[in-house]
């Protein structure tokens, strides 16, 4: 419960940076933020007491409860990768924005559109 | 930057207004709801018993892959995998478009990358390291099946090799190299490109392989490579590791090209080898 | 590993930390760098939860490329966020 | 057949994505025959699949060979194939309209065979991700599948000049706040079934016993989808997004984009969710915002000066009357928004082909330049007379019947919330004859000379055809689509409606 409710405030503080910061590169580190919050979430759910790392060793045949759940560290590998790859493109738009309107402020921003 | 405050608007001081209740609203929704979730680390919870025992205890046999996560990753759980290099092709694709083969005028400097830095130091480390680290990568890919990493990694680990070189020896591009004695390494643009390409259309291919010789769609089971099933897909599983890495190596060059000395080609086709630099 | 392990809560309380900061601070590079801690934090975490391909990959991606994808930026569209 | 071709669906346009930037080095010709063969042969595999649900029943598809809950399933009923047409249909309209980006240079920016290669690719990736979350029957796998096509929706939109880079940054936050918020949701749902499948999802989730979890689930997943839906009050990012776009990925993203999102909503709280108390309320929630945005859309595309801005806000009110359909939940409420899907998506292409090539061509976007182009391109502008027809709900066009349906549901429905729908799409197709039929008047009846609202000399006009034919033919094509559907409204009706009606009696009692 302590561990979800880390993940919470993470994912606050992203999506509240992503909303109420003014600089969008600023936006764009709180959106990373709130991503690694929903992966930290998911990784808590794949732990179980007393089991190990889900890379079978020598030895007979697995039991479930010894190993940790392969699956949400699978769907956050994923997960991550999305996340880079958002990230890219958002640098690369940004590289663009700063390029044509010479700011990276949003209030600034929006003036010069107006 | 410019010397004038920022303007105020109304509407961001409601909208900050709007925030400071929202937010904490939003944390103690979560925190409600969390409290009901299993316990941590509980091994009788739903996640550890219902879908997850199968690919503990049977993913060594069905899938030849020691690794769980590489056998669900890119076997059980292919398609997602499909998905997530397309996700990483898209990113490249983008940049490409909204960067380099746009007509955008170059009135940012390059990040401070195009000019070697010229230190002997720098250079001789690199020239150890860079070698090292593209060999780690090569081993992360393929042994990934026993160990953590998968082609992924490898594929990050390969771009931040190349990142590397780009660093400390300058842009790679049609035109020579920007260090006096070093000869430029590394993929051009365009060549990181057709490696991204390369990669999604073999996965995809042996996906479609599989469908060929009868199978669903990536189901590599089916595939011709001889009669343990485990070991055929642990085979495929590796051509699909490796076409991963491919797509990730390509577009992790991709973007930190774009990004780092994009928009500077004015108008001229990326890899034309006519771009103008100053 | 209990769920109030000291390790555990520490580098969960760091990650928030660092993470609110990297927010905060005015200088670019210094929130790169930052974001780059949170990152490497979060890869310990996983690691000690035992999700070590995690811990990889975020340790490759949060890490390392995500912060040189973000430092090439700055350079490029100047170090202060204005 | 039925073993073939969803394999293929989503194969196809993900490969091509890949090998068409490749074919760019070879020359642009070759580019652009294997972008519409591959879009050719896409709308083929649709509609084959399409014909075979119908005539076979429901299509489970395991990919991998794994069966759910463990693999990833696909699955086409005549719900999921009928908006796999459409995407797919949509598509091979623009790509044909791509090639338009690369003939003028006012749409795109120094365009080389490599860019038109690049542009091609993001258009099949569009493609792959909303065929792929039309598909899917994993919650998780439907998250991938919309990021794939939020990246490449991103990168069209910020492809043309100027704002669009701004436009697709808001999109791109916006988009990427939905998906996580989806994601986290998942996550919620995973922790208390410990499965990602829809079937066993809905399946498990009447036992599980956590209430105030499972409600944090649902609102977590209906936030995300609604802000990809554009639901109101959460559309903030659509109209700077359509207006800012390229005109041929303009009409593809405007047509179906946030409409898938629209499905993928309908088929988890619809469907997967339905059996629980949380998801009841949040449908309602739904139908209540949807009746706000149809006024606050017709409302505020009245007062544009734009004509794509007002396309644009017409785009919120429609989005608001599909999910009315979807918030209703009855088999008619969903007939009609899934009709709507159709009928709007078909009409509102051809109105964003039209208006964006206009806007090109005439050099600038308020209905006073489109004065005169009645007696100009009498062609063009009929079949956008047709589209805007049914974008109001006059009878011989596909809007009318969807816009009936929806009517007949409402009264169906009754009530307070069915009054106030009714009432909502009564008022929003009187607001939409006011905004439509400003610019119409302006093409038919008034000469470039007595334009009120554009300054400057008639004669400076740029000479040359009011639409190239890149975008006429799509125009024309679809706004023939759209009669063709209102016409063969009730026999399609006959034909496929049981399907959907049984389809929809599985959505209201999910399947073990």
């Amino acid at each position: 419960m302590t561990t979800y409710a880390f993940a919470a405030a993470l994912f606050t503080i992203g999506l509240a940076g992503m909303a109420l910061l003014p600089n969008l590169l600023r936006k764009l580190l709180a959106m990373n933020v709130m991503q690694v919050a929903v992966i930290v979430f998911f990784v808590s759910l794949a732990f179980k007491d007393g089991a190990t790392v889900p890379i079978l060793g020598q030895g007979g045949a697995p039991v479930a409860a010894e190993f940790m759940n392969p699956l949400p560290h699978t769907l956050m590998l994923t997960a991550i990768v999305v996340s880079v790859s958002t990230t890219g493109l958002a640098l690369g738009l940004l590289v663009r924005v700063r390029s044509r309107f010479e700011t990276l402020n949003e209030r600034r921003l929006l003036d010069r559109l107006r | 930057m410019g010397a004038s405050p920022p303007p105020r608007h109304e509407a961001s001081r409601v909208r900050r207004l709007l925030g400071a209740a929202a937010f904490p609203a939003l944390f103690t929704g979560l925190v409600l709801g969390m409290a009901e979730l299993p316990e941590f680390g509980d091994p009788a919870s739903p996640a550890s018993t219902h879908v997850s025992p199968r690919f503990i205890e049977d993913a060594a046999a069905e899938t030849g892959a020691a690794n769980m996560v590489t056998a669900v990753l890119a076997d059980y759980r292919g398609y997602d995998t499909l998905g997530e290099t397309a996700v990483i092709f898209a990113a490249g694709l983008g940049c490409l478009v909204i960067l380099a083969a746009a007509g955008g005028r170059p009135n940012l400097p390059a990040a401070g990358m195009s000019h070697p830095f010229g230190s002997v130091i720098l250079d001789a480390a690199t020239r150890i390291l860079v070698p090292v680290v593209l060999l780690f990568a090569v081993y992360v890919l393929i042994h990934g099946h026993i160990s953590p990493g998968g082609g992924f990694q490898g594929g990050v680990l390969f771009g931040s090799g190349l990142i590397m070189m780009r660093l400390v020896w300058g842009p790679a591009h049609e035109g020579g190299a920007h260090h006096p004695d070093v000869p430029v390494f590394g993929p051009s643009l365009r060549s990181s490109l057709m490696l991204a390409c390369a990669g999604i259309l073999g996965y995809a291919g042996i996906g479609l392989a599989a469908m060929a010789f009868g199978g669903e769609f990536l189901n590599y089971g089916t595939l011709p490579l001889g009669s343990d099933p485990a070991h055929v897909r642990e085979l495929a599983t590796l051509g699909i590791e490796a076409a991963v890495f491919l797509t990730v190596a390509g577009t992790v060059g991709v973007l930190f090209d774009t990004i780092s000395i994009g928009m500077r080609e004015n108008g001229v086709p990326i890899g034309s080898g006519r771009g103008p630099r100053e | 590993m209990a769920e109030g392990h000291l390790i555990s809560i520490g580098l969960l309380a760091a990650m928030v930390v660092t993470a609110a900061c990297a927010l905060a601070v005015k200088d670019l590079l210094t929130a790169a760098a930052l974001f780059g801690a949170f990152s490497f934090l979060t890869a310990t975490w996983f690691a000690l939860l035992g999700a070590v391909d995690v811990a990889f990959t975020e340790a490759c991606v949060g890490g390392a490329l995500t912060t040189i994808l973000f430092v090439s930026t700055a350079f490029r569209t100047g170090r202060s966020f204005d | 057949m039925r073993d073939v071709l969803p394999g293929l669906l989503v194969a196809l346009p993900l490969m091509g994505a890949a090998l068409v930037p490749l074919l760019a080095a070879l020359s642009r010709r070759t580019t652009r025959a294997a972008a519409l063969g591959l879009h050719a042969a896409i709308l083929a595999a649709a509609l084959g699949l399409f014909g075979s649900a119908a005539a076979d029943g429901p299509i489970r598809y395991a990919v991998g060979g794994w069966p759910g809950p463990w693999g990833i399933e696909l699955w086409f009923d005549g719900l999921s194939t009928l908006i796999a047409v459409l995407v797919a249909g949509m598509a091979c309209f623009a790509s044909f309209a791509q090639t338009f980006g690369a003939d003028r240079n006012g749409a795109a920016p120094a365009s080389t065979p490599l860019r038109e290669g690049l542009l091609r690719g993001a258009l099949l990736l569009l493609v792959g991700g909303l065929l792929g979350i039309v598909a899917t029957r994993d919650v998780f796998n439907l998250f991938v599948f919309l990021e794939i096509s939020s990246l490449a929706a991103y990168t069209l939109v910020a492809s043309g000049e100027g704002r669009g880079a701004v436009a697709a940054f808001r999109y791109l936050l916006a988009g990427t706040a939905a998906g996580s918020l989806y994601l986290f949701g998942v996550g919620f749902l995973y922790a208390l079934t410990g499965t990602l499948n829809m079937d066993d999802l809905a399946a498990r989730l009447p036992s599980v016993e956590a209430d105030a979890a499972l409600t944090v689930a649902v609102v977590l997943i209906a936030v995300g989808l609604s802000i990809k839906a554009a639901l109101f009050p959460l559309h903030g990012w659509l109209p700077d997004t359509y207006v800012y776009t390229p005109t041929p990925a303009a009409g593809f993203i405007a047509a179906v984009m946030a409409k898938v999102s629209a499905y993928a909503l309908l088929r988890l709280l619809g469907e997967v969710l339905a059996g629980t108390t949380a998801g009841a309320v949040v449908l309602e929630i739904t139908l209540w915002l949807g009746i706000l945005g149809v006024l606050v859309g017709g409302i505020l595309a009245v007062a544009q000066r734009a004509v794509t801005r007002m396309l644009a806000w017409s785009s919120i009110s429609a989005m608001g009357m599909i999910l009315i359909g979807v918030g209703m939940g009855s088999a008619l409420a969903i007939t009609g928004a899934l009709f709507h899907m159709a009928a709007h998506a078909l009409a509102k292409g051809c109105l964003f082909f039209g208006a964006g090539g206009i806007r090109t061509s005439e050099d600038g976007d308020e209905p006073g330049r489109w004065a005169g182009l009645g007696s100009r391109a009498p062609w063009t502008l009929a079949a956008l007379t047709v589209a805007a027809l049914s974008m109001i709900g006059i009878p011989p066009t596909a809007g009318f019947f969807s816009k009936y349906y929806l009517l007949s549901a409402s009264i169906e429905a009754g009530g307070p919330a069915g009054i106030a729908a009714f009432a909502a799409i009564i008022l929003s197709s009187l607001l939409a004859t006011v905004y439509f039929l400003r610019v119409l008047e302006a093409a038919w009846f008034r000469t470039p000379g007595d334009a009120p609202d554009v300054a400057g000399d008639p004669a400076s006009r740029p000479p040359g055809p009011v639409l190239p034919r890149p975008l006429a033919v799509p125009v024309v094509g679809l706004a023939v689509l759209v009669l063709l559907t209102g016409i063969f409204a009730r026999p399609f009706e006959r034909h496929v409606l049981p399907d959907w009606e049984s389809g929809t009696a599985r959505i209201s009692a999910p399947a073990p």
